[in-house]
């Protein structure tokens, strides 16, 4: 066990799953860097040095520089996979997606399905997601509603360096394709992790704290704005339930509408544009089958219905935060509760 | 053309490339047949005419090796060993299809042979080939992939990065573009600019242009190339001009040919004709074992659309089965 | 006024539209069709003849066939939009978006954000959504929840003949990008439509029926299984609203809450996959705006959380239909209603 | 070389000539040394360097002809015609900045002078290049487009399909290769196979191959290849050799360069410094002329960032504005 950064936790996991297991490669671009170049090998390590120190493990055979065709090496990837590796490819922006979203959603998720429960799709995309780094409409966004949408596809979104290693190494064994979401910002987050590996199983939500007058739910970077709002509400006297689901496919639903059963109100927080995102998921699943337990409406907490914006000021503006999220929760408690109506 | 190795091939070979040829073909006019009864759901795509690619390929090929095909893919599988009673069940959209009946015409597959699919995104494949090449590169199984493309899928911008990413990272993988003149209504004279082969050379892979209703040229030109790419040479490229005999789909009026173009090409240049002729005037094969192999296959087919039509359908629970491992 | 199909519709406010503005150009893979053949001209008029008939009247130069690369026409399209054109480009199913998302969502639907309101993109692009035909997984997607997810694009999805003709020459009079979403399995359904052109307005939902228990809300081809369900219904004496907002993208949300208000109940239906839907989506937007108004758990129907299987009978099970709708509106007239349970 | 048609050049056009490229190295050294202050947020690509081809090629357009550009779009956008105080303030992210600070250093654009905009998607601007062609030819206006893209780009498949798409649309499109060795840390060396001459040609499309640091060869190459495209010859290609002289983005190491790669350039093969000697030697301009026009651009750069850093920020309000015609 010892402090590790996000970007520490997701390179030990893919050096032990490497170590564990010849048939996990990984490929993207630059991953490495510096091929037929005069200077280092490694030189890069991936564009924020996330996979620093693999080439130098593991050899080019296993750690495979790509050049930018994402169609063309995620596609490979998918077929590899379905050929006895266990590839993790690094998209390196998932605001890429849209050129090569047909080999993830059409290909690699339906194999499966099409071929008759005949294919098994070993597959990893890690990607990077999220605003916050001044990195404007085509660098910023989240899109993981997308992703959650698409039946055959594992969506899963750590929210801290543990759970980071954790659902990474469960991504690299799982044996259906997997989108495993890191939030930009978070990389130099810090925290206690262990040295070993282990395992987080999908579709089983974290409780980061339990309260009883609000529940919330919230992914990746949105956890701890969640907690810091949970926090600041403990003063006021608001005492609140935050969730992490981890993984947007399979959601665990169950623990959501328990706690819901247990508080009576829910706030639903999440880093993508609000149309057909989590937060709408969620609420449109918890409202379908806990309604009566509800005692207030349901808040979501997301961005408005724009881009994401360059300029610093209108990005700060743009992104949820814990003030945004304690606004919520203090309305969903002034609101008229179905008891207090009767 | 007298030099042809593939006219030293055993007999038995030269019976086997034949039998899967007429596999092929009867398999296909069955399913035209048929489809005109209403009996058969969904986009078809035949593939008959264009036989000698498949099998002039994909004689050359084992279980070890990978091919990823394409929306006109009964002509791929076949040729790759793909059961035929499955494919006509899966066809006809029954569980007892290759793919139990979720996939179709456009998704048959038999990953355990090497068959990754046929794929209902024109370009899809290209990519998948090379992966498939890549892990058999990495695992050292010796094995190669081959993309097979239409003349259509030869202009996506996957086919373009799949031929880059195979000579950068020296994938055993071979491009095959069937040209059959035409994707969809238009004609690839119009739809692809410039030159198939020049395109591969400007991506670093050496191609061949091969006449593609010449059983024998075409595997030729693909034994030399996937001995080529199998023994670390890199990927390889054929191009193949052919023809295809019915419509893009079944139901297409096909407007857009000249009036007795098909009747035409099955008289002239038909690929089985050429076969028996050029098989039994070199007295490597008598008129009667090709006839044995006629009915031999006309049963299998016979019998493969009588168990296809009276198999069961999938039942409701197989809806929510297959999405995910654990469900 | 005579009894048009949903194809001729969409072909005859094209023609009228391109005769009207001699900026519009239509391009798409076969859309005249025989380019380079040795037979007719125009030999398919698209993939199941909607565009037939347009090339004699305006030529190839305003009726572009295109060889099948999506992201090279798709983008020239959005490149041309913002040089003057006025292009209506038909990619022939959505399930091929994969192939050239980037084009659209990072591109078209982006300019005017991040050339901060400097550019215009009169862009429609039309495209086959939807299960019935037996086209198996990709083929038969509905996709409409992941193009209603990005700012910057409008939505449209016409759920009868009359409705197509008008929204489709709104949409090609629009000045923002819009993606038009026409069911495959409509394209023989026949109804009245005025010759003379028409606009349907964005964001102007329509009631396709009024009642009194129960709104359901539904899309393009659930809003007539939407009305089946609503007649059947009314035999058992329940009174249903169907409203069918035309617009997923902008949504007439007033509309929807207005009505609610009325019903207390609501049941929303979406061919499309049920996680991160538009189901989801309003359920969630009338869950936290009229939450009060709720007498009953929200119902949505959509399909599983698969892809399209191909067999016959499988696919018959996973759409939603009339059945489907009818047995969910049953179920929120039982569950017990805030009123009964005080 | 000594038949340069550039050199023939007026006087005035190469006083422009240099400006132009003069206030892209001044624009880019200054925004390198800003950077480095913290204060320019987000990701920047600098394209000091490189000037050559956006000023060799962007000198034969005017605004009815259209560029897409790339991440590193600075230089296009300064030799398209951009205002100079616009872009540096969009950089900044003010208020007042061409796309009023919503889009940044990687979406600077100003399409009323017919820049579509720098890029951040690898490959995003070949298709809108071809839209923009396909607009002047079907409005007939007399305009072409270039299509500007690196080496890393040229592999996307989108390069591929925009080229196809050109020829077989026979659009007045201009595609510019700018080889400047590297796609981030990567070798173009590596990362590109085959030969990019080969690969234009092989989708029917002529291409030259010039030295990216010759001012003249460059802008003679362009004239040339857009006259041809310009008068209904079809697309051209260029590949222009030419080295960027920062990092792939601000705060990138360089770790993948020999050491003192870049002061070899800048001592050897400096745009700037060829142009120079090149018009002094010949007698066109004086070095007075070329130092009065280095003091007039350093003032203009100065007086750029002196303005943006005191530029208005965008309000709350601006968020929600210009998504939509409506809002
Ligand atoms: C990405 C994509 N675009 C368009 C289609 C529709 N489509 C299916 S087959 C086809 C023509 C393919 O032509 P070609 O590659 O020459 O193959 P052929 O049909 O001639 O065998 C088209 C346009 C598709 N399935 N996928
Ligand atoms: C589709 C896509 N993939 C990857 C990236 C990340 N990326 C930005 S610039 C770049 C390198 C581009 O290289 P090149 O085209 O040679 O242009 P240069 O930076 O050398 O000017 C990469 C990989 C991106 N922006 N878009
Ligand atoms: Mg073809
Ligand atoms: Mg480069």
């Amino acid at each position: 066990m010892s402090k590790k950064s996000f970007r520490q936790a997701i390179n030990e996991a893919l050096a032990q799953e490497m170590e564990r297991d010849p048939r996990v490669v990984i490929m993207g671009e630059d991953i490495a860097g510096g091929l037929g170049a005069p200077g280092e090998d490694d030189a890069w390590g991936g564009v924020l040095g996330v996979t620093k120190g693999l080439v130098g493990k593991f050899g080019r055979e296993r750690v495979l520089d790509t050049p930018i065709t994402e169609s063309g090496f995620i596609g490979a990837a998918a077929g590899a996979a379905l050929r006895g590796l266990r590839p993790v490819a690094e998209l390196m922006f998932v605001d890429f997606m849209g050129v090569c979203f047909d080999q993830i959603f059409n290909q690699a998720a339906k194999f499966r399905y099409m071929f008759g429960g005949k294919a098994t799709t070993p597959l990893v995309i890690r990607t990077m997601f999220g605003a916050g780094f001044r990195a404007a409409s085509q660098h910023s966004q989240c899109l993981y509603p997308i992703f959650t949408h698409i039946p055959g596809l594992k969506v899963v979104i750590p929210s801290s360096p543990y759970e980071a290693k954790g659902l990474l190494i469960q991504s690299i064994r799982d044996d259906d394709p997997v989108i495993f979401f890191e939030h930009k910002v978070m990389y130099d987050v810090e925290e206690e992790v262990p040295d070993e590996p282990y395992a987080i199983p999908f579709g089983e939500a974290r409780f980061v704290r339990e309260g009883d007058d609000v529940t919330i739910v919230a992914f990746g970077r949105m956890v701890s704005m969640a907690s810091q709002a949970a926090e600041a509400l403990a003063k006021e006297g608001v005492s609140c339930s935050v969730i992490d689901p981890r993984t947007a496919s399979p959601l665990d639903l169950p623990t959501i509408l328990e706690s819901v059963r247990e508080t009576g109100r829910l706030v639903l927080v999440d880093e993508a544009s609000p149309r057909c995102n989590l937060a709408t998921d969620i609420s449109a699943q918890v409202a379908e089958q806990a309604f009566d337990a509800l005692k207030a409406p349901i808040r979501m907490v997301s961005p408005p219905h724009t881009p994401v914006p360059f300029a610093p000021a209108l990005e700060d503006e743009f992104v949820p935060n814990a003030e945004k999220i304690a606004a919520a929760v203090r309305s969903t408690m002034r609101a008229p509760s179905k008891q207090a109506a009767e | 053309m007298a030099m042809s190795r593939a006219l030293q091939l055993s007999r038995e070979d030269l019976l086997r490339a034949y039998r899967q040829m007429r596999t092929i073909r009867e398999f296909e006019e069955r399913v035209h047949a048929e489809f005109a009864t209403g009996d058969i759901p969904g986009f078809v795509h035949l593939y008959a005419g264009e036989e000698a690619s498949a099998v002039g390929v994909c004689m050359h090929l084992t279980d070890k090796d990978a091919i990823a095909s394409t929306h006109r893919g009964h002509g791929h599988c076949i040729a790759k060993g793909c059961d035929v009673h499955g494919m006509m069940a899966e066809i006809y959209g029954r569980k007892s299809g290759l793919c139990a009946g979720k996939g179709g015409s456009m998704h048959i597959a038999d990953v355990s042979k090497g068959m990754l699919g046929a794929n209902g995104i024109v370009g899809g494949g290209a990519p998948l080939a090379c992966g498939a090449a890549l892990a058999a590169k990495t695992l050292k199984t010796g094995g190669v992939a081959v993309a097979f493309g239409g003349d259509g899928a030869s202009n996506q911008g996957t086919t373009a990065e799949s031929m880059n990413l195979a000579t950068v990272w020296k994938l055993p993988v071979i491009f095959v573009l069937e040209d059959n003149g035409y994707a969809e209504s238009t004609a690839s004279g119009w739809s692809v600019g410039g030159d198939a082969i020049k395109r591969a050379e400007g991506f670093g892979i050496p191609g061949v242009r091969v006449d593609g209703h010449d059983f024998f040229a075409v595997h030729d030109a693909a034994g030399e190339a996937i001995e080529r790419t199998r023994s670390g040479g890199g990927p390889s490229f054929l191009h193949l001009k052919l023809n295809r005999y019915y419509g893009h789909f079944e139901g297409d009026g096909q407007a857009y040919r000249r009036d007795g173009e098909v009747a035409g090409l099955r008289a002239e240049i038909d690929t089985l004709d050429r076969f028996r002729r050029r098989v039994t005037e070199a007295k490597l094969l008598e008129e009667n074992d090709l006839a044995g192999v006629d009915r031999e296959v006309l049963a299998l087919i016979e019998d493969s659309v009588r168990t296809a039509k009276s198999a069961a359908a999938p039942k409701s629970a197989d809806l929510l089965t297959d999405v995910y491992l654990s469900y």
